[in-house]
């Protein structure tokens, strides 16, 4: 357990092992969408061709910031994500299959194949995202406002980018949910960078949490793009939002592996800067961290490691297996009748 | 042989008897927007609301309409009923990504399994010298962009039913309301702006054209303030013999091509007026529409009067010059009758 | 000179004088706007009528806030306002005339009468307002950036209300100013209402020099409409601009003895509120103190405040016998060729 | 006789060599917008520009297009020459009030007396499979609005004359660039994206259409990848002895009636391509200025073949259903040359 900051987390047995379920998943999703994503793009790259086109941006690394909120989420609380969404889309339990077919544009998929990888909507545990910078965080807040006004203690979690948080809708969203006293979390998972733009060109503060003083709100700042952190800073956050004590900025230092979106040339970016960060990998820590307290073997991690991968195979056969929409379809679904 | 009583409604109170019969009737329908609570709207659609439902219900807002009109999308994936005011059209620029990307696009997005009940309503409309950024119309703006029904009434009757028929759809709906027709004690008292309007809920469909007044010379096509100007004009006209068929299109999009169509078939002459821009706009959609489908129905070419592609002035007789008035139907539509 | 809080203001005579003449030529200049504007609109208020039609927004009130801060601006300095622009404009220096006469919509008008009260634009003195709520502040950010770009030390300034700083283009102006060091000053004034909104209703936190937080930039609060104290808040904000550090934001408690627009019922607000402000009158207090100082006659103050109601007259005057533009050139001026 | 080089330059090549020759010429232009210092633009408009003329004139910008669109037009009014990006036009959203209530009005407000020599540059298209938020061309929304000169060239040659036209223009422009004619390296290679460009600066008007095949029989409008569909299309039917006029409109706003009127009184029929959605789009408008005008030369219906009025869906069979491609110019054309 020395690996992370905090020595003796209070974090039952069994949640670490979701967390620790919900990382491998989430990871071994990607690392198969990076193999998939090139498919048909050989030799020559071209962003329209193979069996998932358009653009994919991946969250490898990223996964603490997810589980670790998530985690004490129910089907009832919302989530929106932005653009790089499956972590999130994982952690509070997408239909996996359904998300695949998605990607793929199938029409299994969660919007029969209408809206992509950028586009997933799963109303069933209340989740949603969307390609544009920031634009989840007054849905959000209109879903904390939503179980407000219902009476009820279901919390909202916007995930956005530190690039995001220099946006107008940050801003106005954060005021409104203030000032209504809404249950709304704002998760900025900081990956130091905004496309090519390092964070030092883009956000004139060191962190987003401290922009709680612009709302009178609670910030919180998790550092080490560690899981365990980031479940206590946002165990509070989500007990003061069911408490209706209003809303919380969480910042969580956490790492990009990949490029900005896959085919991203990161010329931008020292070259040995993730081989670094891949040493410091939250879920080997996560691992050994388990390991060690000795309340799991290597086996049953295995066993974990093994039905989480299984999952996400199944996932992208049956993605695979799955038609592709008529084309007379793209006329359906503008308006309900 | 009418007997039932008159009850003369203005076209905000038209409105705003909607949404509370509404708001009495589905307690998840809420409304917010800026200035909607005491005030009761700057051009009072949301009159005496919160006085009967309280500020839980009736939500004034921050100058912040991205996150409110963005909010208004959360809740209303949540089941809520929300109607968002946009005080008025021209400020659409501060939250167009989430009316647009959002309110229109994620019923599509989600292959229908979301959906978002809301009405967005929005003052729209010059004439009164409130420049260029208070004055436009904008409908061929909203009129372009899928995924969202847009509806501009011209009566209170409509108003109120089709407010009514707005809350009531699953779709987004926004809905534009003229401000001239709001009869509103501060602006020019025009005797369109309140009429008999039933007590009960009622509903107008959302996407129906009316012709307002029948003729059989030359259909005029118009919207709003340009429909009521339109039938004025065609009062005139007829007194020179020439008898307009004129109709409302109240819908922006859909657009009722049926109504349109069928009349011109019978009067084989367009005429289309709009208060909005005229390049790309509702005068270039109809016609369009009318070339393409019955084209050979046509006697003379169509003609379009719109505002001239330049910002709304504010000095008055610059706005007169580019507001599209009945002299000027009058004038254009004589010229297009001696056509040929 | 017991009047204000700051005893011993540092402020030369010449400014203080300066200062008070502008507060009466723009107080003046609203009252006159008062009456015009009811002109042809008895005994029925229509907002279309009358030779001066269209929303008008008057800033009877809130001079301190555009003298405090125009003092230390040059004509190289740039002010964007909001939709109650006069007293800035008059501050700042607008040709007075042809600001009347555009208002008026006269074809001498700042912009040929194709503008208006909101939208008054003298470059010569590089004055510009609007009618979109906090549009302005990345227009002034703009100037600052140009500014810069050209090495000058030439500052802008942005006058904005206490509503318009929960709009996005607030919170990315900031940022954006103070992550390129911009010599922007963002002025609130806080007059208590967004139209009928009170700021209890519309803004998460007390004042708006606390959101500085945000962006790592110098915040301050000027209480009691106090244009002294607004004087020297502004003093170091514009030092500072001018010296290359950064922007700052300003907060200055304000009052709008008039409605949010002429012919505004203001049901919302309680009848004795203005009464009691207006015994606490910003210009009658500095009226006073410049006689206790004993440096200025009652003559000459007399003479300073006729002289300032004179300008105001003639620019009345001019607008009343300035032509109306001809119809047709609605058509010009959208393209320059 | 051709003697000169051939320098094969891509779009994107061609647009940031005509903005490095104007920052060469004149230092008040400069480059603003997201990651277009070391990226070199998402969509290579800029690429080398940081290189040559450093961060203190080619700035990137945190995602604030409020902000930095906004301070692009107050850097303006001081006189600077701001080009400024708009990653996709998708984003307009976020930033439209800046766009259109200042930028495109501010001049006019003024009287003339402000002028803001700015260009917006922005992405434009789909084709990719990017799906609702990331594929729009939106042509007609901009061209709707007056107060901005809008473009959208369609060659190499035109991107780098029009960019540097709009450089030089004192009036604001929006300059629309489609992603697939920028030849980049990770999209689909079309030759089209690639041609000669002459290495010194040159102009192409922002108000000119460009007759790029001539034709006798039929007269097709499109603009960027349309435009090229046409021609193939057209080439196609040439084997069936039609022989198309394809007009390449390159402007939105102003358009330029004159090249498609006189076409159209030489063809007798029009057919209006458009990537865009269909209704209140530039296919109406084109259509109606024809019906409008020279309605007497017609000797069939006008057709329109657009996006139909749906979001963009994200799965290929579904995306390649919604935006026109040359089998639909073809076929269509061909029904529209049976008509009568
Ligand atoms: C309003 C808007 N502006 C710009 C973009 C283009 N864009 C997509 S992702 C991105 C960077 C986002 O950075 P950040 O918020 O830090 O998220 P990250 O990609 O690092 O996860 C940008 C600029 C967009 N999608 N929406
Ligand atoms: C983007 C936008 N939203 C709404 C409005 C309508 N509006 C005009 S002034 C105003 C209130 C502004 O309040 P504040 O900023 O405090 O300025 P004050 O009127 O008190 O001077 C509102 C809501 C607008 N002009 N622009
Ligand atoms: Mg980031
Ligand atoms: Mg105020």
């Amino acid at each position: 357990m020395a690996t992370f900051e905090e020595k003796q987390p209070a974090v039952s047995m069994e949640k670490l092992k979701w967390m620790y379920e919900q990382m491998v998943k989430s990871r071994y999703y990607e690392d198969q969408m990076v193999e998939v994503y090139t498919e048909g793009k050989a030799p020559v790259f071209n962003i329209g061709a193979g069996p998932v086109p358009g653009e994919m941006h991946l969250s490898t690394g990223q996964e603490p910031a997810a589980v670790g909120i998530c985690v004490h989420l129910t089907k009832d609380d919302t989530v929106t994500a932005p653009h790089r969404p499956h972590h999130h889309a994982i952690a509070k339990g997408v239909d996996l299959k359904k998300m695949t077919a998605e990607i793929f544009g199938k029409e299994t998929g969660l919007g029969k194949g209408k809206g992509g990888h950028m586009h997933l909507f799963d109303p069933d545990v209340k989740f949603s995202c969307g390609g544009i910078v920031a634009a989840g965080i007054p849905h959000a807040a209109g879903a904390a406002l939503a179980s407000k006004m219902q009476g009820r203690d279901w919390v909202a979690v916007a995930f956005i980018g530190e690039g995001a948080a220099n946006a107008g809708a940050f801003h106005e969203s954060l005021n409104l949910a203030a000032l209504w006293n809404l249950p709304l979390i704002v998760v900025v998972e900081d990956n130091s960078y905004g496309i090519s733009v390092p964070k030092a060109s883009s956000t004139a503060v060191a962190s987003n949490d401290l922009r709680a003083a612009a709302y009178g709100i609670s910030g919180a700042y998790v550092k080490g793009n560690d899981p365990i952190a980031m479940y206590k800073a946002s165990e509070e956050a989500v007990a003061r939002a069911r408490a209706g004590q209003g809303p919380t900025i969480i910042e969580i230092e956490t790492h990009r592996y990949l490029g900005h979106f896959q085919g991203d040339p990161e010329l931008y970016r020292d070259k040995a800067e993730v081989p670094g960060l891949r040493q410091l990998d939250p879920i080997l820590k996560l691992r050994n961290m388990l390991l060690e307290a000795e309340q799991v073997s290597e086996k049953e991690i295995e066993k974990i490691e093994k039905q989480a991968k299984k999952k996400v195979d199944e996932a992208y056969q049956f993605a695979r297996d799955s038609k592709y929409p008529e084309p007379e379809s793209a006329l359906k679904d503008v308006f309900t009748s | 042989m009418e007997t039932a009583k008159k009850r003369i409604l203005t076209g905000n109170k038209a409105m705003a008897e909607a949404i509370a019969l509404e708001m009495e009737r589905d307690p998840s329908v809420f409304v917010l927007g800026e200035d909607i609570g005491n005030y009761g709207g700057i051009f009072g659609s949301t009159q005496g609301l919160i006085e009967k439902f309280g500020a839980q219900r009736v939500l004034d807002t921050p100058i912040s309409e991205t996150a409110f009109i963005g909010a208004a999308i959360g809740a209303a994936a949540e089941g809520m009923r929300p109607v968002a005011e946009l005080m008025f059209v021209d400020f659409f620029g501060v939250c167009m990504d989430q009316i647009y990307n959002h309110m229109a696009k994620i019923p599509y997005m989600s292959g229908g399994n979301v959906r978002l009940p809301m009405v967005l309503m929005t003052a729209v409309g010059g004439g009164y010298n409130d420049a260029a950024q208070h004055s436009q119309t904008l409908y061929a703006t909203f009129g372009h962009m899928p995924g969202m029904k847009v509806v501009a009434p011209s009566t209170p009757y409509d108003l109120k039913g089709m407010m009514i028929s707005a809350i009531r759809d699953d779709n987004p709906v926004l809905f534009m309301f003229h401000k001239s027709l709001q009869g509103l004690g501060w602006m020019e008292q025009l005797d369109v702006s309140a009429e008999h309007v039933p007590e009960e809920a009622y509903t107008v469909p959302l996407d129906k054209a009316k012709v307002v007044r029948e003729g059989k010379d030359v259909t005029i096509v118009g919207v709003q303030m340009m429909t009521h100007y339109a039938v004025e004009a065609a009062e005139r006209l007829a007194k020179e013999g020439i008898e307009a068929e004129v109709i409302d299109l109240r819908s922006i999009a859909p657009i009722d091509k049926d109504t349109i169509l069928q009349s011109v078939k019978k009067t084989h002459r367009l005429f289309v007026v709009d208060e909005d821009y005229k390049s790309y706009g509702m005068t270039a959609e109809v016609t369009a529409i009318v070339a393409e489908e019955v084209f050979y129905d046509l006697e003379a070419p169509p003609r379009r009067l719109a505002n001239p592609d330049v910002p709304i002035p504010y000095s008055r007789p610059l706005e007169d010059f580019v507001i599209p008035n009945v002299d000027r139907i009058f004038e254009q539509v004589k010229a297009l009758m001696d056509e040929e």
